[in-house]
């Protein structure tokens, strides 16, 4: 083949080929992520789908990550997936649709009207867990800055999570009642580990570095599922080659994950799970029950959508 | 390592030519003796042009033998036989040579011969006898055969003995006439010296098959 | 005679002997060391591998028949069947090896045997080149451009893609990962046909062409199914780049070169995401497949070697 | 020769022309997308540049605004501040996030002095915003006495920053990032993790070679390590990560490293390594004729003064090449190492915690939430070209050496 | 007579002058031995024969070489079928990876002969006249590599000898070889000659006396003299050919 | 008299029977030339002299192998001094890749010797009996590959001399050089055996004719005849000599 | 490839053997002659006795050069010069021969020469000359020196016909003793052949020199 298609990036130019005309033709390909995510949990959980009863359509592509799913569905005509509200649809060339005629946006899902949301949750290691004093404090710190302070909200805001900015204060006041914190210690040689979801990592990253702008300290991101979150700072994994010292988990963290063994635990901000198609699709509205019957294959042709 | 095919064949073919000298030159002899029983010039002139034969045949197996040597490296077995075979060439010719003297004689001799007829006659079949034997040892590498022919030698040496006195005697007797006497003498002599000869091609023979040296 | 002995120390010796007896076991040790890791490997992936079949293991034994002979993989079921699997590895890594092997010996051929002597020494940085490159830049190749060329094939065809991840994209990548590693190989193999076969054949009246087909390849070809084989192995041990394009289907076997894939080590890597329980316990058992496979393929090639050894003499 | 035997012969030439030619498209395709995605962000900085922002707030004790002109070399897509002599543009940093970046800084604007209020040994230090930062958050009054907050955080755009910056009355901090998108941390690392795994696995590799080829009796011991060491050589490298974190990470917890570490990923890789260390040195232990060996023992030489005195300098150009070919291994390796080195990209690497290789770099870059293509090229074009140069330095070298000592 | 006339042949590798007015004729149905010290360049002149020079870069040739009177450098003398009408045996027996049937059959082959019958025959019939049919004929089918050193090198005649050749070019084709098997091919050598003429290189004196009819011995590029070998090996003409053959050189 | 007394030896390789009850006297300051075909087991038997067979996995010995009386293969005796007192050249010229001086200084070196002066007198010495000190005085320090094939092999003599030797193996020597090269080194053997009592393997029948005072002949492991090379070579004793050294064989 | 060093010393060797045994022929050419004139048996005997050096020097010679060509493998010039000795040798040793048998007449002579000596002294003198030039021209490799020799056989010939004419006169005359005469006449016939043979051996130096027979 001799045009070189090599020069484009898949990402910025949509394929001009594929230009589907009203009414799109042809199999639904549904993407999916992997059984641990706390995405597909929040998704499964907001469209009906029960675990339990019903199984996934046998012929979903399983995705590696909230930006695996973007770009494969963004590269995909008939794909259809979802991701976080956090994600660049432009940039992935994706098609967010309106679910139940609402269209996901920070304030639809801030005033409820946009059902299909989560929180992102955190839960730390043990009191007296951890590595060092310090990182107990800094732990301690980083949690206040991110749940109270104007600049850790403002900083997750930014990145695109969901916050309720108005009861915010100040850093300098927060530092202040965090306990064991104290500015004027060095935390520069402490590591302040994070894991757990992927779905995360943006509103995270953002806080994170909105902390380091108060605080001179380090941090590794090591994220690859909510799964994780609590294993690798509570459960068996806790003392692993992955261990961590802030867990995170894009839902709720469930029963059998006793939070209330962490030194603090809790939400940071909230999180919409957007179902997208590729941008180029003509359909912008989608309804609990047809996503539902599209994720257990019983729609299987955008004809029948 | 040995070409042995081609080395072969060159060997056969040198023996071939060594047999079939060796019976010109039994030819010669027994053709000068019966020139001289029968006072047969013209026998004896073939005799005398017949050695032309032997002569060649000499230094054809001779440089047969020398382009074996130096084409072939021959060692060993091979090795004894071409020098066995050099050096009973030579003898042979002389033989052949001893024949022509002996032809020469019967041709310049005024008369056959008289009395010695039983000596030389003798002689001549001895030596005769001699070749043949060498002959056949040779073909069949029989050591045996040639140690044999090597010792009837002695007969021969006793013979001239014999002969030499007796003729000696004659010659003092002045009976008939010297110049006959004389070269019948040589006769006798050359004999004898055929005889010798044949013993060195036996000893040639001894070394070729045994690769050991004895004299007789 | 002028001897040297009388120079030569007693202690010295002593000493050389037992530096030689030091080093001796110094060696042996490092020929243990590198020979036990295999062991430790195939031990501990053993072990961990057949962990979740044994009645022993926590939350229950996951029944190896269903592992073995399963065509489902749905982590969110709990259903881990492999079979399907290992004959998509397999599809996908002939298919690879299908579109490289050719390739790959024309190419040696041509670079050894054909070009001009500053052309092939260009072919050769080339192909050197493209054995270096890692496997993520291919893997991000793929995900860029290999995927585009299958979907827009796909189209041709009449066949809809998933964004072009699918078995004939892995096959894709995979052989144009495969090829220098298939090709090197192949050129050392050429090389090393004594240049007496070469003039051998051309003395008889053949020409260049004929010699190079008929003598040089045959020659060559215990060393370009090393090669194959080699290749192979790459193909099925490959994954970072083949996880990118594969799709990770849950069902299979997939026959269909347009349909999404799932290999051995895409399973592998998506397990990435755990750290514990049956899930991530389960791709010890993978690897343990994955490494039968190998073994069973390379076992395979040999016997083909061997039978179109025997049958081209 | 008949027409058909050159119709023929043109044919099967032919086809090994277009393999060729494929081989070429297919590097050339490769370059291409590398290239045209990651040239422009080729340069040197690059590889002195950190990975990570540097995050800093800064506070201005003295502020006093200025009036300064508009410099005429600045573009029209840059909103220049009068007040504050500054020049910001719209930009996107490694994850296509928008930045605020200062384009221009006039030598006299007050925002050059500010003093850090981050707590930690800096605190208090002088610090100026610097050209190529990105605001992330500025906080300041305005004439109005409100406090606003402006920057990329607050999603503004250069020209609303500068509109605020204009309407200051009191300058309370300013939340900048420094350049990030560097490689440092991950060359660094890389360059850590091949001097560690040769450090391990040459000496276990050429010692092992040596036990097999110079020891080594033809009996089943043997031969099982021999066809241990080539089973070896059969494993995928995702084998190896997981051999990495259930067999070696005991090793390195003994060591008191308790996370994925660039010492686990040198171990892990050092096993990768040994069976390619074994086998070339092997290959040039071959080559070293037999004689040698017999030449030097015949004159009384022990084995080991065989070995050292004649057999590695010998050998040693094999030697040379297993090193290089390692080197090329460890910087295409990605498997192996995520799972024994992590993902995250660490700008300080040490050796006692994770860190990422170059390819391990491009692996997280295009697994992370926004696929970044183009430091992934630019990257996957430095790697090349560390790639052909090394490949070039071992041509070099061996040229060299088999010149010195070709055997022929 | 005469199967090959060299004429004034000059031949450069390079700057380096290999072969230097060479005048030369090889006559039919005899064995021509090409002796002299190593580097002197027998080989490259053999290999000018059947223009297997041709393969070595910047080789330049003047001069003519005519065989059965045809020049074979001039541009329209066709290569592939001169090599199939001047056979060649090299140093190191060099049978090809095949089966021994195959190897025969190979010249054949490609020259487009694919009708079994005629194969068939042709193997039998070169092996045999190789000497090598006796010790092959159950063996056809297997690897070529599995024969001895000297069966191999009696395969390779056979396998020149297929194409029905008029010369047999031989260069060094005892020197890997044993006594014994040396002992085997030359008396092959010997028997060949009837059908073919031979030039054969030689680095052994001994071997040239005993094998060859005529001699002719190289220097530094230059052809000393040549003759009929036993002349040569009884009186050569040249001092410089006398003092190399009776080791009193260098 | 006799440098080595080998009494009843017997080897093998694994079940392999390579030399059987072999007897045999080496005699002083002579040069004992070990010929017959392919595979007889000369180059085993001349190893054994310097237990170079121990190196050879699966080898097992029986019998006496006496040098200046003492046994070679007794628990005590020393293997790495027994080398420095039987040195060896091969087949091939081995030089080691380093400089000549180091290639003919190394035996010593390895013997802990270090004394320049020591090193510089023998490496004179050595090569001046190797009858290459003229030929290389001025390139002491070039690598040693570059000297031809000939001097290489001169150049490894005298790296055996070096050690000061009593006896010199050499395992065909010559089979891999030119004529010229070979007559160089048959005349330094010839000139050497005065001082050194030499022990050579060749394939060449006229080379051992040539070279040697005693000629053994080996067949299938037997030691068939061995006595002084002129009786060998004009009269056999035994047919199977003859006929081998006659190309009467197999 | 010959082992010139060693090649060389042998063949050195076996030249100087053979000048050893062409100047012990000549000496025993000289002394018999001179036993012949003084009618000194003394010396006539030490003749007889000495031969067995000359016939041992023969066989020596013989096998060092079975030995070169059998162990050095001698070509061209080295051959030819082998087998020129090889042959020269044989003429040689039936030089003394003759030389023993003229020596064996002197003794067996009841008293010495009378008229006859003249003749045969210049017989003698004339091979000796001869044999002497044949030793130069081996040692000289000079081939005009061989030729000069050969053709002064002619004048041995001439003077033996004229000997033999003369002496055949005398027996028939009867003067002195026939028993004399006769063995004078063989003593002449002997000289004469000693001449074939210095030409045999004249003609092996052309051609181990020239590599061609020339013949005289
Ligand atoms: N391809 C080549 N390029 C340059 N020089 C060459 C080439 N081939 C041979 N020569 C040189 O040409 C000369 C003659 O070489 P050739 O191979 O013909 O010698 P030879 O007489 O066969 O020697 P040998 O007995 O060693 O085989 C030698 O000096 C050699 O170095
Ligand atoms: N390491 C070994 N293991 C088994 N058999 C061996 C070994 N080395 C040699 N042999 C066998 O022992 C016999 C004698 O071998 P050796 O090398 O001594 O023969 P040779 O007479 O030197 O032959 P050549 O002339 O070919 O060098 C041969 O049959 C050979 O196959
Ligand atoms: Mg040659
Ligand atoms: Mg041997
Ligand atoms: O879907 P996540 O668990 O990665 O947030």
């Amino acid at each position: 083949s001799t045009d070189t298609p090599a020069a484009e990036a898949p990402a910025e130019t949509p394929d001009p080929v594929e230009e589907p005309a009203e009414g799109l033709s042809g199999e639904i390909h549904v993407y999916t992520r992997d059984a641990t995510s706390g995405t597909r949990e929040a998704f499964e959980g907001g469209i009906g789908f029960d675990k339990d009863e019903e199984t996934l359509t046998a012929s979903a592509v399983e995705t590696s990550g909230n930006g695996d799913m973007a770009s494969k569905v963004g590269n995909d005509v008939n794909g259809i997936g979802y991701v976080s509200l956090t994600t660049d649809f432009a940039a992935n060339n994706l098609k967010p649709l309106n679910f139940e005629g609402v269209e996901p946006t920070i304030e639809n899902v801030l005033s409820d009207d946009y059902s299909l949301k989560r929180p992102f949750s955190y839960v730390t290691r043990a009191a007296g867990d951890f590595e060092s004093d310090e990182a107990e404090a800094l732990t301690r710190a980083f949690i206040a800055f991110i749940t109270e302070s104007e600049e850790g909200l403002s900083a997750v805001d930014g990145a695109g999570g969901i916050v309720d900015l108005s009861s915010a204060k100040p850093w300098s006041e927060v530092a202040e009642t965090v306990d064991g914190f104290d500015p004027a210690t060095d935390y520069s040689g402490i590591t302040l580990r994070t894991r757990g979801s992927t779905s995360v990592d943006k509103t995270l990253k953002a806080a994170l570095e909105a902390f380091q702008a108060e605080v001179a300290f380090e941090f590794n991101m090591d994220h690859t599922g909510s799964g994780d979150g609590f294993k690798r700072v509570l459960g068996e994994e806790k003392d692993g080659a992955n261990a961590g010292d802030i867990g995170f988990a894009s839902r709720k963290f469930g029963d059998n994950e006793t939070v209330s063994d962490g030194m603090l635990s809790g939400e940071y901000c909230q999180d919409a799970v957007v179902v997208v198609v590729e941008s180029s699709n003509p359909l912008s509205e989608i309804t609990q029950q047809q996503i539902h019957d599209i994720i257990v294959g019983q729609l299987t042709t955008w004809e029948e959508l | 390592m040995k070409l042995r095919a081609n080395l072969d064949r060159r060997m056969t073919k040198i023996e071939h030519r060594l047999i079939k000298m060796t019976s010109l030159v039994e030819q010669s002899i027994t053709r000068c003796m019966m020139s001289l029983k029968d006072n047969d010039d013209r026998l004896a002139i073939s005799v005398v042009e017949d050695d032309r034969m032997i002569d060649q045949l000499e230094m054809n197996i001779e440089k047969n033998c020398v382009n074996v040597i130096s084409l072939q490296q021959p060692i060993a077995s091979d090795l004894r036989e071409i020098t066995a075979i050099l050096k009973i060439i030579t003898d042979l010719e002389r033989i052949g040579d001893y024949s022509v003297n002996i032809a020469k004689i019967q041709i310049s001799l005024d008369k056959g011969m008289g009395e010695e007829t039983r000596y030389l006659e003798a002689m001549g079949d001895t030596t005769r006898v001699m070749l043949q034997k060498a002959l056949a040892s040779f073909i069949e590498k029989d050591i045996e055969l040639a140690r044999e022919a090597a010792k009837m030698d002695q007969q021969v040496d006793d013979m001239y003995e014999e002969y030499y006195h007796y003729q000696l005697e004659r010659l003092m007797r002045d009976e008939s006439s010297t110049e006959d006497l004389v070269p019948l003498l040589f006769t006798g002599r050359y004999l004898e010296r055929v005889g010798d000869h044949i013993v060195n091609i036996c000893e040639r023979i001894i070394y070729m098959v045994e690769g050991i040296n004895e004299y007789y | 005679m002028d001897s040297k002995h009388h120079l030569i120390s007693e202690a010295y010796q002593r000493r050389k002997k037992g530096w030689d007896k030091f080093f001796k076991g110094l060696f042996w040790l490092a020929g243990f060391i590198s020979a036990i890791f295999i062991i430790l490997i195939i031990v501990f992936i053993v072990r961990k591998g057949i962990g979740p079949f044994l009645p022993s293991y926590p939350g229950g034994a996951y029944p190896i028949g269903k592992f073995l002979t399963g065509f489902q993989w749905r982590q969110d079921s709990a259903i881990y069947g492999v079979a399907f699997i290992v004959i998509n590895t397999i599809i996908s890594a002939l298919g690879a090896l299908l579109i490289s092997f050719p390739i790959s010996v024309l190419t040696a051929l041509f670079i050894t045997k054909i070009a001009p002597r500053s052309l092939s020494r260009i072919m050769t940085t080339i192909v050197e080149l493209l054995a270096a490159i890692p496997s993520v830049v291919y893997g991000v190749f793929a995900a860029g451009v290999i995927v585009r060329w299958v979907d827009s094939l796909a189209a041709m065809a009449g066949f809809s893609t998933y964004g072009g991840n699918s078995l004939l994209a892995v096959s894709i990548l995979l052989a144009i990962m495969v090829f220098p590693t298939m090709t090197s190989l192949a050129i050392v193999a050429i090389n090393a046909v004594p240049r007496e076969l070469v003039e051998g054949s051309l003395a008889l009246g053949a020409t260049t062409t004929q010699t190079n087909f008929r003598v040089v390849l045959t020659s060559a070809k215990s060393g370009i199914f090393a090669g194959l084989i080699l290749g192979l192995g790459r193909a099925f041990g490959e994954a970072t780049a083949v996880s990118m394009v594969a799709g990770n289907s849950m069902i299979g076997p997939t026959f269909n070169p347009f349909n999404i894939t799932r290999t051995l080590t895409s399973t592998m890597l998506a397990g990435l995401k755990e750290t514990q329980g049956l899930d991530y316990d389960i791709r010890f058992s993978v690897g343990i497949i994955l490494m039968a496979v190998i073994l069973v393929t390379n076992l395979g090639i040999h016997f083909v070697k061997d039978r179109i050894g025997r049958s081209m003499s | 020769m008949t027409r058909k035997r050159r119709i023929y012969d043109g044919i099967l030439n032919a086809l090994t022309y277009l393999s060729s030619g494929i081989a070429v498209i297919i590097l050339v395709m490769v370059l291409q997308f590398v290239f045209v995605r990651g040239w422009s962000g080729v340069n040197f900085d690059l590889l002195s540049k950190p990975y990570w922002s540097g995050n800093n707030t800064i506070e201005f004790p003295q502020f006093k605004t200025g009036a300064f002109d508009r410099p005429d070399h600045l573009g029209d897509d840059i909103a220049f501040s009068e007040k504050l002599g500054i020049g910001l543009s719209d930009g996107l940093d490694a994850y296509k996030e928008h930045q605020v970046v200062v384009e221009y800084l006039d030598p006299e604007s007050p925002l050059h002095h500010g003093v850090v209020s981050t707590a930690g040994v800096d605190l208090g230090k002088e610090l100026g915003l610097s050209e190529g930062s990105n605001i992330v958050n500025l906080m300041l009054k305005d004439t109005d006495d409100k406090i606003v907050n402006v920057g990329a955080q607050r999603k503004s755009t250069a020209e609303e920053t500068v509109a605020a910056m204009d309407n200051i009355s009191e300058m309370r901090k300013i939340y900048f990032k420094t350049e990030g998108g560097g490689i440092n941390g991950s060359l660094k690392a890389t360059l850590y993790l091949i001097g560690l795994s040769l450090v391990i696995a040459l000496p276990i590799g050429i010692a092992a070679a040596i036990y097999l080829n110079e020891y080594a009796k033809a009996n089943r011991v043997t031969n099982a390590m021999r066809s241990s060491i080539e089973l070896l050589s059969g494993v995928p490298s995702i084998i190896f990560g997981l051999m990495g974190v259930s067999v070696l990470f005991p090793i390195t917890q003994l060591m008191g490293i308790h996370t994925v570490s660039i010492i686990l990923g040198a171990l892990t890789m050092a096993v990768v390594l040994l069976p390619l260390i074994i086998r070339q040195t092997e290959e040039s232990l071959k080559v070293v004729p037999i004689d040698l060996r017999y030449a030097s023992l015949s004159l009384g030489a022990t084995q080991t003064q065989t070995i050292f005195k004649v057999i590695l300098p010998s050998a040693l150009p094999g030697i040379l090449t297993a090193t290089l070919l390692s080197i090329s291994r460890i910087i295409g390796e990605s498997a192996a190492l995520i799972y024994t080195m992590g993902t995250f990209i660490a700008d300080r690497p040490r050796l006692d915690q994770g860190a990422t290789t170059l390819a391990v770099q491009i692996w997280s870059l295009m697994s992370g939430e926004q696929p970044n293509f183009e430091l992934s090229s630019t990257i996957s074009i430095i790697i090349l070209l560390i790639v052909l140069a090394l490949n070039v330095s071992v041509k070099l070298i061996s040229y060299r050496i088999n010149k010195k000592w070709s055997v022929s | 007579m005469k199967t090959f006339e060299i004429k004034d042949l000059n031949l450069w590798y390079g700057d380096f002058h290999a072969l230097k007015d060479i005048d030369m004729d090889i006559r039919n149905n005899k064995v021509s031995a090409f002796i002299g010290p190593s580097g002197c360049g027998k080989s490259t002149f053999l290999r000018v024969l059947n223009r297997m020079n041709d393969l070595i870069d910047g080789t330049k040739i003047t001069g003519q070489v005519l065989f059965n009177g045809q020049e074979i450098y001039a541009p329209e003398s066709d290569v592939v079928t001169l090599r199939t009408k001047v056979g060649m045996v090299f140093q190191k027996p060099n049978p090809f990876p095949m089966s021994v049937y195959d190897n025969v059959a190979y010249g054949l082959r490609v020259q487009g002969i694919k009708n079994k019958a005629v194969l068939n025959d042709t193997v039998e019939d070169s092996l045999k006249k190789a000497a090598l049919w006796e010790e092959v004929k159950d063996r056809l089918s297997d690897n070529a590599l599995q024969l001895s050193g000297g069966q191999q090198q009696r395969l390779c005649i056979a396998r020149a000898i297929a194409l029905s050749p008029e010369v047999i070019l031989m260069d060094e084709p005892t020197s890997a070889l044993d006594p014994i098997a040396t002992g085997k091919i030359e008396e092959l050598m010997e028997s060949l000659k009837k059908d073919y003429t031979i030039a054969i290189v030689t680095l052994s004196m001994q071997q040239a006396a005993r094998i060859s009819d005529y001699t002719a011995f190289f220097l530094l590029g230059d052809l000393i003299e040549m003759g009929p070998t036993r002349e040569v090996f009884h009186k050569p003409n040249d001092k410089r050919t006398e003092d190399y053959i009776t080791g009193r050189f260098g």
